[in-house]
């Protein structure tokens, strides 16, 4: 019975295409995948937007949003409604073919990453190879679009949020690839299910996930990291700094491509938090040995929901940060830390298991943080403020 | 369906076209960059060779043709950072990335 | 041959051939962004997954960006009066054509000697990665060394000469 | 520690968070159209026009001395002088508005037509959800509109009412007083001065308090 509950949407889909000739059955398991990923996520992307109002309110002791419908939680739908039927305006100086096309490209690429995510035992829909290149190969891709978006608008916020955005990806995607790589060198696969599979088994009660190693916590840490930025979530969410760039690289868009900007937006925290989930915290496999009846996807989506609840706590609590000390931060702690992590995990993979790897490899990580934070961050005194004037 | 003796003849003529478009760009064009991208454009050309090769190839499991094309793209991410900067670099220098008044070195 | 494999060639040739006809540079750099994403298409019609989606990182991800960064550090989105063709764009396009034509009569003239079909490779990433470390790992490690000279020859070469400018 | 103070600040949200359910009174939010802060006794909005009695039209307490219109800053109100006089609530006949408008979309609440009003006939009301969705019209108020008895005055803002109430009797005794003393005097005279011709005795109503002397300057 629990097998079934497991695997009930596997099941349903063999359902569904066994009234379909053998030929195309292939053809249409990938496209009910599709189909249930393109559905399921925007779902949760309208649950997380009400979800996200309300938390952000009690968190500023406010209400948030409670009008519409029970609790306000019919809201998205009047939001949705609202973006559709506004008129589109596309710029008279823009190029329309450009601004059309950015927030295509942005959904297009952040939907591929879902494709080679593990949402639960045998939920995948391509179980490739080379899963997590994949993954990063579409993220690389939302660069283009945002570029796209903020040059067509021909419009100097959406400029500045866009090179913003891009230089602010750039630099945090070489932490947040580095840190995959930790994993990547532990299980020795890049294949994101081989990946689950490594993490899923158990020392007692307790999972084997790879947070629970000194290497593990450190890199979830960076990755942590490094997502928040890449996603453009506060403290990192310079690009769209309503109070200096109105909306960054999407002021000029308006209606439905707003609306899908913001869809972009949301999924690539969906995906980003799932590969999370994936590489650190197992992605579906349950939290202790005798909770493995619950059925594995309800595990990845509560993992998912428990990382976008920790975004929007961050948003309700961080000020942003300024576009030097986002620099800063990228190049003179996260990288090196994550490099020096490299050599961590490196090292508790040649040594030979027991505690004093354990004691040897928390030690490195946990000084090589004091140290780096104590001289790398510090608080500089840069003096009394000098200014200079335009001639 | 095809007037192609073999996949890879399809495959090297795709090659050859793009390597043609790619040199043209780059001898072409007025502006550094699209130089550059032209020269991208070619040394993509070349790699899709190499790749094509390893795969119609005699020993595909030998992974060299592959490699090849590994490396190249290595080596591809770093010409083109080093080439940017060298045309921004310029840009300070000559207030311009039009190669046709780069001409100094004239006699 | 398929009709995939017309459309992704027809889509990269098409990107490149934008690329070096349109007149906006930016509009350039974002057509061959898309002859970059029609080559890792082809890589991957052709089973080689691994240099496919290293092809989208690194072209789309890092190339293209750093283009389109080196056309606004330069001014460079807006189309120039002087027209985008240089004075000898007639000799640039002769000798293109001829080299296609040699290439092309070349691959035309050993098509027989092509082999016919070829099965996939059953290549995993494993095997990439043990012949990175193993049999290609002096490569390997010239294109470390490559790359970081790169970084700091490109950091030098773009960073702002303060003592000339103040 | 680097990061000590990002898990403080998460700590006080977390403890809102958490608080925001528990204990009502962290929540400061009002939903207004069903709960409402009890307005201030001194708040002001727009003006409105008072009238004594049950009659809206008969009581008004405005002779359309146009100093309000005169001394409004935005020029917001617009009086026309009736032709004819009718009784104000004392009885005396007086010039009242036959039109009296305010445009509330012009009018800046600043309170120098109540400053200035001799009559205290005007008056700064509380009433806020005076949106509309006519552009033109909507926003500008006639006298029936901005009519308001004296008992609602006394409800918005009771103390200013009361002064006002006790000024008004006081200046209604006043002339009072002063009517039937000239009355008697006039009795005095008159019956001083039997033998002369009967003179006209002055109305009951006589001249209610010195600015109403000022208006007929």
């Amino acid at each position: 019975m629990a097998d079934k509950l497991d695997q009930i949407f596997i099941l349903l889909r063999d359902w569904l295409i066994h009234f379909l000739p053998a030929a195309l059955r292939p053809f249409a398991a990938v496209v009910l995948g599709v189909v249930a990923i393109v559905c399921v996520f925007p779902g949760l992307f309208a649950l997380t937007t009400v979800f996200e109002r309300k938390g952000l309110g009690r968190m500023q002791n406010r209400l948030g949003p409670n009008r519409v419908g029970p609790f306000g939680f019919f809201q998205p739908v009047a939001d949705g409604i609202k973006s559709l039927t506004k008129e589109d305006i596309v710029p008279l100086s823009a190029d329309a073919v450009v601004h059309f096309l950015a927030p295509l490209v942005l959904v297009v690429a952040v939907f591929m990453g879902f494709a080679v995510l593990p949402l639960g035992r045998n939920m995948v829909l391509v179980d490739m190879d080379a899963g997590l290149l994949f993954f990063f190969a579409m993220g690389a891709s939302t660069e283009v679009s945002i570029f796209m978006a903020g040059w067509s608008s021909r419009n100097k916020y959406s400029i500045l949020g866009a090179m913003r955005a891009i230089a602010q990806m750039i630099s945090y995607e070489v932490p947040l690839l580095l840190s995959s790589v930790t994993v990547v060198m532990i299980t020795g696969s890049l294949s994101l299910t081989k990946i689950v599979e490594a993490q899923n088994h158990y020392t007692g009660v307790f999972p084997n996930w790879y947070v629970f190693t000194p290497w593990g916590f450190a890199s979830f840490l960076m990755f942590a990291i490094a997502a928040t930025a890449e996603t453009n979530r506060t403290p990192f969410d310079l690009p769209e700094g309503e109070s200096e760039l109105v909306a960054g690289y999407f002021t000029e868009y308006s209606g439905f491509k707003f609306a899908l900007f913001f869809l972009g937006e949301y999924l690539g925290m969906f995906s980003i938090s799932g590969l999370g989930a994936t590489l650190f915290l197992g992605g579906w496999s349950a939290p202790f040995s005798f909770l493995t009846w619950v059925p594995s996807w309800i595990w990845f989506f509560s993992k998912d929901m428990a990382a976008i609840f920790i975004f929007i706590w961050m948003r309700g609590t961080l000020p942003r940060l300024r576009q030097d000390q986002l620099m800063n931060f990228a190049w003179k702690f996260v990288l090196p830390f994550t490099l020096l992590n490299l050599l961590v995990t490196a090292l508790w993979r040649f040594m030979d298991g027991g505690w004093l790897r354990w004691v040897v490899c928390s030690a490195i990580l946990a000084g090589a943080y004091v140290l780096m934070g104590r001289t790398g961050m510090a608080r500089k005194n840069y003096g009394p403020r000098s200014y200079r004037y335009a001639e | 369906m095809t007037g192609f003796a073999s996949p890879l003849e399809a495959y090297l003529l795709v090659a050859a076209l793009l390597f043609a478009i790619g040199l043209a760009g780059a001898l072409t064009r007025r502006n550094a960059i699209l130089v550059l991208i032209g020269i991208e454009l070619m040394l993509n050309a070349a790699n899709l060779n190499f790749i094509a090769f390893w795969r119609y190839g005699p020993h595909p499991e030998a992974l060299t043709g592959m490699m090849f094309a590994i490396f190249s793209i290595a080596v591809a991410a770093a010409e083109a950072a080093v080439g940017l900067g060298l045309v921004i670099s310029i840009y300070r220098h000559a207030k311009t990335t039009d190669l046709d008044q780069m001409n100094r070195m004239k006699g | 041959m398929s009709v995939i494999f017309f459309l992704v060639a027809a889509l990269t040739v098409a990107g490149g051939l934008a690329a070096v006809l349109f007149k906006n540079t930016v509009h350039c750099a974002l057509a061959v962004t898309v002859a970059f994403a029609g080559l890792a298409l082809l890589f991957l019609s052709l089973d080689a997954q691994f240099a496919g989606f290293a092809q989208v990182l690194v072209y789309i991800g890092a190339v293209a960006i750093l283009v389109v960064f080196a056309i606004l550090l330069t001014r460079g989105s807006e189309t120039p009066q002087s027209g985008v063709f240089s004075k000898s764009w007639f000799t640039g396009l002769v000798i293109a054509a001829g080299i296609f034509a040699v290439l092309g009569w070349a691959v035309m003239q050993s098509a027989h000697a092509l082999p016919q079909q070829a099965a996939a490779p059953a290549v995993t990433v494993h095997d990439i990665g043990v012949a990175l470390v193993g049999r290609y790992v002096l490569p390997l490690e010239i294109v470390a060394l490559l790359l970081t000279a790169a970084t700091i020859g490109a950091v030098i070469v773009a960073l702002h000469e303060k003592e000339r400018t103040q | 520690m680097l990061g000590e103070g990002i898990v403080k600040g998460m700590l006080e949200t977390a403890k809102n968070f958490a608080g925001s359910f528990v204990s009502e009174e962290r929540l400061t939010t009002v939903e207004y159209p069903e709960q409402r802060v009890p307005t201030a006794e001194n708040a002001r909005v727009f003006p409105f026009l008072v009238y004594d009695g049950p009659d809206w039209e008969a009581g008004l307490r405005c002779v359309a001395c146009q100093i309000c219109e005169k001394e409004c800053p935005p020029k917001c109100i617009y009086i026309e002088k009736s032709k004819d006089k009718k009784p104000d609530y004392v009885g005396k006949p007086q010039i009242y508005p036959a039109r009296f408008d305010i445009d509330i979309s012009v009018c800046m609440s600043c309170q120098i037509c109540v400053e200035v009003c001799p009559f205290e006939a005007i008056k700064m009301n509380t009433e806020f959800e005076l949106a509309t969705d006519d552009r033109f019209g909507g926003l500008l108020l006639d006298r029936r509109q901005l009519a308001e008895s004296n008992e609602y005055y006394h409800r918005i803002h009771p103390t200013e009412a009361a002064e006002v109430d006790a000024r008004l009797a006081e200046e209604k005794a006043k002339a009072e007083a002063k009517a039937k003393a000239a009355a008697e005097a006039a009795a005095a005279k008159a019956a001083a001065a039997a033998a002369a011709p009967k003179a006209e005795a002055p109305k009951p109503g006589a001249p209610k308090s010195d600015p109403s002397g000022a208006e007929g300057d």
